[in-house]
């Protein structure tokens, strides 16, 4: 399962981004995580209202300041410096996670180092590391009404992210709902990982192997082989 | 685009079902989110279980619910007033179930409904007949109460201003149960003496986020009543 | 011991307001219970802050605004028409009882139909009644760092407020600190109740004997006895 | 009268003994009470326990405190960052024990402590590492963990503006952990860049109300530092 990923195939992490902006509804509360997951905030479609939620007390977050305009106290939650759109307003820790826990966001777009076939995740420590950095990672898996991970299929040694079961420490158990990778996107159903959509170029023969979990064909990809006679 | 805003009271109440929940904001007549309770008892849902702080404080608020057999269950704090007959009435013949909860419990368990807690432990009613067959358990040397979080499935509440996403300013002591049963119920509904552009509340003032706030129903100016008279 | 009360004897009510108005400290955060207890407001002395709460989420209560002023969004625990003091703020009940509940408040005065020598009280529901009335009284009594009561010493029909054991329904247990009546101030202590002072031409038998149980004469009541030697 | 304030941050941290649990506010360095963690290194109160999000993302915060040898326990959500190799080693050698709690259980266990709740329960962390040994319980057929409050003995908060009373309105995202950390500390010092005169602050804006607030400190434009210089 440790199958090098040729650097050329997939989709781009920009692309995979608006694959995901494409996905959010309009109107909809949606956290970000630290990190790759950021990127969607630039894709999302011209006349769609995505709110968006920083867990250091803050909805309605825009994008990053113009050089010289940084505020130092108007931060995201990756501590750097952001804007606040027009509707937006700040709200203390304690505040922010009660929006969190209670059920308040629609969905909240996070990184991974593991995911299993349940959709258990592993996202906060790894395991020969002294310290873990959990951040709001438990309280967003827990709390968000959908968790999509954004992500790189496998690890840049080549090792699969998508597991049986997870390895590393857990961040939480069946949080997940939807994964997309630089070859897939793929839902976490009650009948196992469904492939729901293959970047371009890529056949389903070559996501499962670079995934240590058995996948299942979702409909529009059965379509899709179905209509272009193309092999998996 | 957004856009929470109902046109009419009636319209923002239609959904509501026989045997739902419902949060009712407001302390006596401040803050009370009177229009909706109307547009509820022409509306004519029945069997509700309603939590709200007073009953029978002022006329247009749960007791209208009650004198209109639209109420199964009551939790509240303070069941008495000048309005509370009816009340009085249906509980002698078993027709309402009441439960009485400490103002500050009953604040609690609402939050905790909104923030994701299931339950906590609290000092209030330790010893008393309102913590009767209630969990008791000792942390650092004092007793506490295990108390349940509650959630509606509809809130009304009343603010004074909104914006289109549904952000939400209240005025003074209007906040009172606004602002936490905002944020537990399925469904928020609000009621507002006027709506603004999207940026034009000051987001340092903004107490209610737009994420709790479902729909919108703006005041005409005619039926708000009570509330104009004293600005 | 349901000795009638002669009418002339003891402390008015406003008097007993202005005694417990000299007791709060200055800077300290009191909540004055509906009703009576209110009447303590108009008697704190020139120059001493006392910041007033309201349970429905307000502090810095001020006095009732003049006729044709009143706004019904600024209203206080009774749902009457206030105002707001210089420095005073506004805030939700679960934010109002979090204050209350966690200890932040020094004192609240509170009425009661009864209370124990233990300091137990009740004060919400009458035996006879359908219904009590809460409200905010047992989050008060628990959460206050002092619990200060303020009554009449018996009832209209002459019997004793002051009890050994109460038998209409709990507030709270444990929970007074001290009792502030027409006749007398005692203090609820670890070696029972204790009279603090008299009021003026009151004996130490007259309260005892409308009092349901023992009381102790404090330091200050011996030496006014022993100084002035009037037969108690 | 009613005055909270002290002329150098050295007067206000003067009496916090070796031992004291010490609640710091910020995120990262926004609304960070830098200037009063300064004052705790030159005072040396040893063997405190600090409980803080982020330890290491900036060196003037509660990683001065590691470095100057004044800690011997950690709790906090983000333990890693640029200025966390003090803490690393001091982990490694066993000088400081690290209590690692998930942001939302931390903010929580807070407001608990500043509430009168003495636990709750919350569904973040069951089934992982940082759940393990704790109670599990289940309501409405979903697992919950039982975590408890936290209370400081002292509160480090920033603010931007306070009054005499000790009233506090915060900055945009300056709000973070401060609101929450000034209700559960039985002494809260505040380091504010301005104090106006009671009554001039919005009542309508004020978050932390003046009972929470003991101590204030006034930025005097020189040590302030970091905030300024972004305003």
């Amino acid at each position: 399962m440790s199958k090098q990923q040729e650097k050329s195939i997939g989709w781009t992490m920009p692309v995979l981004a608006a694959h995901v902006a494409n996905d959010l509804e309009d109107g909809w509360c949606v956290n970000l995580g630290i990190g790759l997951p950021t990127l969607v905030a630039d894709f999302i479609p011209e006349g769609k209202e995505i709110i968006l939620h920083s867990e250091n007390g803050l909805l309605g977050l825009g994008p990053k300041p113009a050089p010289g305009e940084e505020d130092m106290d108007l931060v995201n939650a990756g501590k750097e410096p952001i804007t606040l759109e027009p509707g937006g307003s700040y709200f203390s820790q304690s505040e922010s996670f009660a929006m969190i826990r209670g059920g308040h966001l629609d969905a909240a777009v996070l990184g991974a180092f593991q995911v299993s076939q349940y959709g258990d995740l592993a996202s906060w420590k790894l395991p020969d590391k002294l310290l873990g950095r959990v951040g709001g990672a438990m309280d967003l898996t827990v709390g968000s009404k959908r968790v999509y991970l954004f992500m790189k299929h496998c690890t840049k040694t080549g090792e699969a992210k998508i597991v049986e079961k997870c390895e590393y420490p857990l961040t939480a158990k069946h949080c997940v709902d939807r994964i997309y990778t630089d070859l897939a996107i793929v839902d976490v159903t009650q009948n196992g990982l469904v492939v729901r959509q293959l970047a371009p170029g890529v056949t389903f023969d070559y996501v499962q192997e670079r995934t240590a979990a058995p996948l299942k064909k979702g409909e529009a990809v059965t379509s899709e082989i179905e209509s272009t006679g193309v092999q998996t | 685009m957004i856009d929470k805003k109902f046109n009419l009271a009636e319209q923002a109440v239609a959904d509501i079902q026989d045997g739902a929940t419902l949060l009712v904001g407001g302390f006596g007549g401040s803050g009370l989110p009177s229009n909706l309770i109307a547009a509820l008892t022409e509306q004519g849902a029945k069997n509700l279980t309603v939590v709200s702080n007073n009953i029978g404080a002022v006329s247009d608020g749960v007791a209208a619910l009650i004198s209109n057999n639209q109420v199964s269950k009551i939790m509240c704090s303070f069941p008495v007033g000048p309005h509370a007959d009816d009340l009085i009435q249906r509980l002698e013949n078993g027709k309402i179930e009441l439960e009485i909860v400490p103002q500050g419990t009953l604040a609690e368990r609402i939050r905790a409904g909104g923030a994701g807690i299931p339950a906590f432990y609290t000092p209030t009613g330790v010893h008393t007949e309102l913590g009767e067959g209630k969990e008791v358990r000792v942390f650092n040397n004092r007793e506490y109460l295990l108390e349940e979080a509650i959630v509606g499935d509809y809130a009304f509440v009343k603010a004074d201003t909104a914006d289109r996403w549904g952000n939400l300013v209240y005025r003074k002591t209007q906040r009172n149960f606004n602002p936490v049963m905002a944020t537990a119920a399925k469904t928020t509904i609000a009621e507002v003496n006027r709506i603004v552009e999207v940026g034009e509340l000051d987001p340092e003032e903004i107490i209610t986020q737009s994420v709790y706030v479902h729909r919108l129903v703006l005041l005409d100016g005619v039926r708000e009543g009570r509330v104009l008279i004293n600005e």
